[in-house]
């Protein structure tokens, strides 16, 4: 009586261990493809001869106790059990003339079709990777020659190297600030930060245009854009109180100094 | 013995090829002397005018033959190798060779015999998305490269297998890798597009990149 | 001789040496592969137990001579090395194999990329005025050339890539070089957020010359 009460438990015990097993195992699957193609080698068939059906409705079963277990499948096994519920359906239920698309016989196929390839791609690459390899099974030229008589250079690059030299190039450009992009373009903080380092020297009266950086003075967008920051940045400094500013009629040249008690 | 003849080496060229015997002697020096494959045109640019170097790598292939070492076809190159049946004797030459993931040994075979493959098609047959480190690692390894872009919407580009590759697992051309033949002839290396696929049109041929991701994405 | 050997040799020691035929095969692949040249007591030391790799040299010795190698003694050693009268197919292995710089290499991937470009749309691209070394050395090397004139003031010369060029890299033509999105996938890009608007916008103003532009769109 207690030995069987013993054997029931140890039995259920060892019933949830094989039951978590398999879930825990999700992880090891590579995708929801993997999983069915291990549970149609379980129909210990001719993958040729596999039933989709029955298939379909092994999967739903592990997707269940998955989900009976609480366990937290990926999106897209979730997206494959209900892909194969519908296939199910499709299956059991007679065809609708009416209805559109593939028949459940047709998808049925193509998922038979879809296990079988990739079980045959996993069979080749064994076999690939069973042949004799080279620096393994057999070797090549130990000692090169060289025999130094014309020594010419010849410069080599890989593919690799023309590729990341690009990428290299490319992600540079990605990354520089779109203001950069336009050098006609003096911002107001570039122009702050000159006007600061400069406004000291400027006790007397001078003129606005004076302050124009060399190089932004000749070519119109550049002066155009060099001006127009540079005032906002004298408006500014202006507010700060640190400079004050003259304009002697409408149009006439702007003038600006370091206000005496400022800073 | 013949140590002093380079000087009459020029004059000679100008009249005939050397005889064949000569000329399988030099293709044997210049295939021991590189490690690499050596393509006929190398081969034919750096013997004496109107030599046949393809000639006499079937000579030399012949001589060779159950030998130590080996005249071995590499795509359109060739190149000495050791017998693999002795490989056992090398421990000393073995190179520690990076141990390839599930994934990229998937891959490698995916390319090799669905070549030239976009990667919508590995990942159409493999179930699942392709890492970048995977490609990455084969491209490193020079056992794959970029071929034509496949003239698609999009206009993807596909991978090939390369000389390195060939070189690596011994194959004289993409078309010894092992299976195939059967591969083919079960249709297992068709691209079959699934059911329903596109409502324009059932054209089977004309397969689209669409491929079977569908399947998982609805 | 089975009697003397020590208990802890493989099996294989248990029953007889090889064949001589068989020891010879083992020597040549060995001196073969080998990085350095062989002593006798090396070779009985990786050849299985009982082998007379001096007796395998004498024969192996005769079997290459007056081949295109020869097997030499180095020293107290042996190795394979090229018969000395065919030393002048050698000199193409004598070439020294350099990197190309980073400024060569980032200019012939613009090249490649953005072919026809001229030499003031290669330094916009890279942000730094290209050296005439670097273009001298590239076309030296075979892998640009000059494209047609761009019909701008000034009539620049532009530059293409060559066959040489799609040779050395394994394309099969410059359009099959990827673009940055397939770059990014092959994992040679860091995975940042797309480009806003490339460099295509840049180049675009000449719409003959557009090139291959139009490939990079993401």
């Amino acid at each position: 009586m207690t030995d069987d009460d013993f054997q029931q438990d140890a039995l259920s015990v060892s019933e949830r261990l094989a039951a978590e097993a398999l879930i825990v195992d999700v992880d090891g699957y590579e995708g929801p493809l993997d999983l069915l193609l291990t549970l149609a080698r379980t129909q210990k068939v001719d993958l040729r001869k596999v039933s989709v059906l029955g298939l379909a409705e092994q999967y739903l079963a592990f997707v269940d106790k998955a989900r009976h277990l609480r366990l937290e499948l990926a999106a897209d096994y979730l997206v494959m059990a209900a892909w194969l519920a519908f296939l199910k359906s499709r299956l059991l239920l007679p065809p609708d003339p009416s209805e559109d698309g593939p028949s459940g016989e047709e998808l049925a196929a193509h998922l038979a079709f879809q296990l079988e390839r990739l079980q045959a791609m996993r069979d080749v690459a064994a076999r690939l990777m069973g042949r004799d390899q080279l620096g393994r099974d057999f070797f090549v030229r130990g000692i090169p020659e060289d025999v130094a008589r014309t020594r010419r250079v010849s410069y080599t690059a890989t593919l690799m190297d023309l590729m990341q030299a690009y990428a290299r190039i490319r992600t540079r450009d990605e990354f520089r600030p779109f203001v950069m992009d336009r050098d006609a373009v003096m911002t107001l903080e570039q122009a702050l930060d000159r006007m600061r380092g400069l406004i000291g020297y400027a006790g007397d009266w001078t003129e606005l245009a004076s302050y124009i950086p060399e190089g932004w003075e000749i070519d119109p967008a550049r002066r155009r854009s060099a001006t127009a920051a540079t005032f906002a940045a004298t408006l500014q400094l202006a507010k700060e109180g640190q400079i004050d500013m003259r304009q002697g009629e409408t149009f006439a040249p702007i003038q600006i100094r370091k206000r005496p008690h400022g800073r | 013995m013949a140590d002093e003849t380079p000087p009459m080496e020029q004059d000679r060229s100008l009249f005939e090829a050397p005889p064949m015997g000569e000329q399988e002697r030099m293709v044997e020096a210049i295939l021991f002397a590189s490690a690499e494959p050596v393509t006929v045109a190398e081969l034919a640019a750096r013997m004496p005018h109107g030599s046949d170097p393809a000639e006499a790598l079937v000579h030399l292939r012949k001589r060779y033959e159950g030998r130590g070492v080996r005249v071995q076809k590499v795509g359109d190159a060739w190149a000495i190798r050791t017998a693999p049946d002795l490989g056992f004797l090398m421990q000393k030459e073995t190179m520690e060779t990076r141990k390839l993931s599930r994934a990229a040994i998937e891959t490698l075979a995916i390319v090799a015999y669905h070549q030239p493959v976009t990667r919508a098609e590995i990942e159409e047959i493999r179930g699942v998305s392709v890492s970048r480190g995977t490609v990455d690692q084969l491209l490193e390894l020079e056992w794959i490269r970029f071929g034509r872009r496949r003239m698609t919407p999009g206009r993807p580009v596909t991978f090939v297998v390369t000389q390195g590759f060939l070189d690596h697992f011994g194959l004289e051309s993409a078309r010894d890798l092992p299976g195939l033949k059967e591969l083919r002839a079960a249709g297992l290396l068709d691209n079959r597009p699934p059911p329903g696929a596109g409502l324009e049109g059932e054209d089977d041929d004309e397969a689209g990149d669409a491929g079977q991701s569908e399947l998982f994405e609805d």
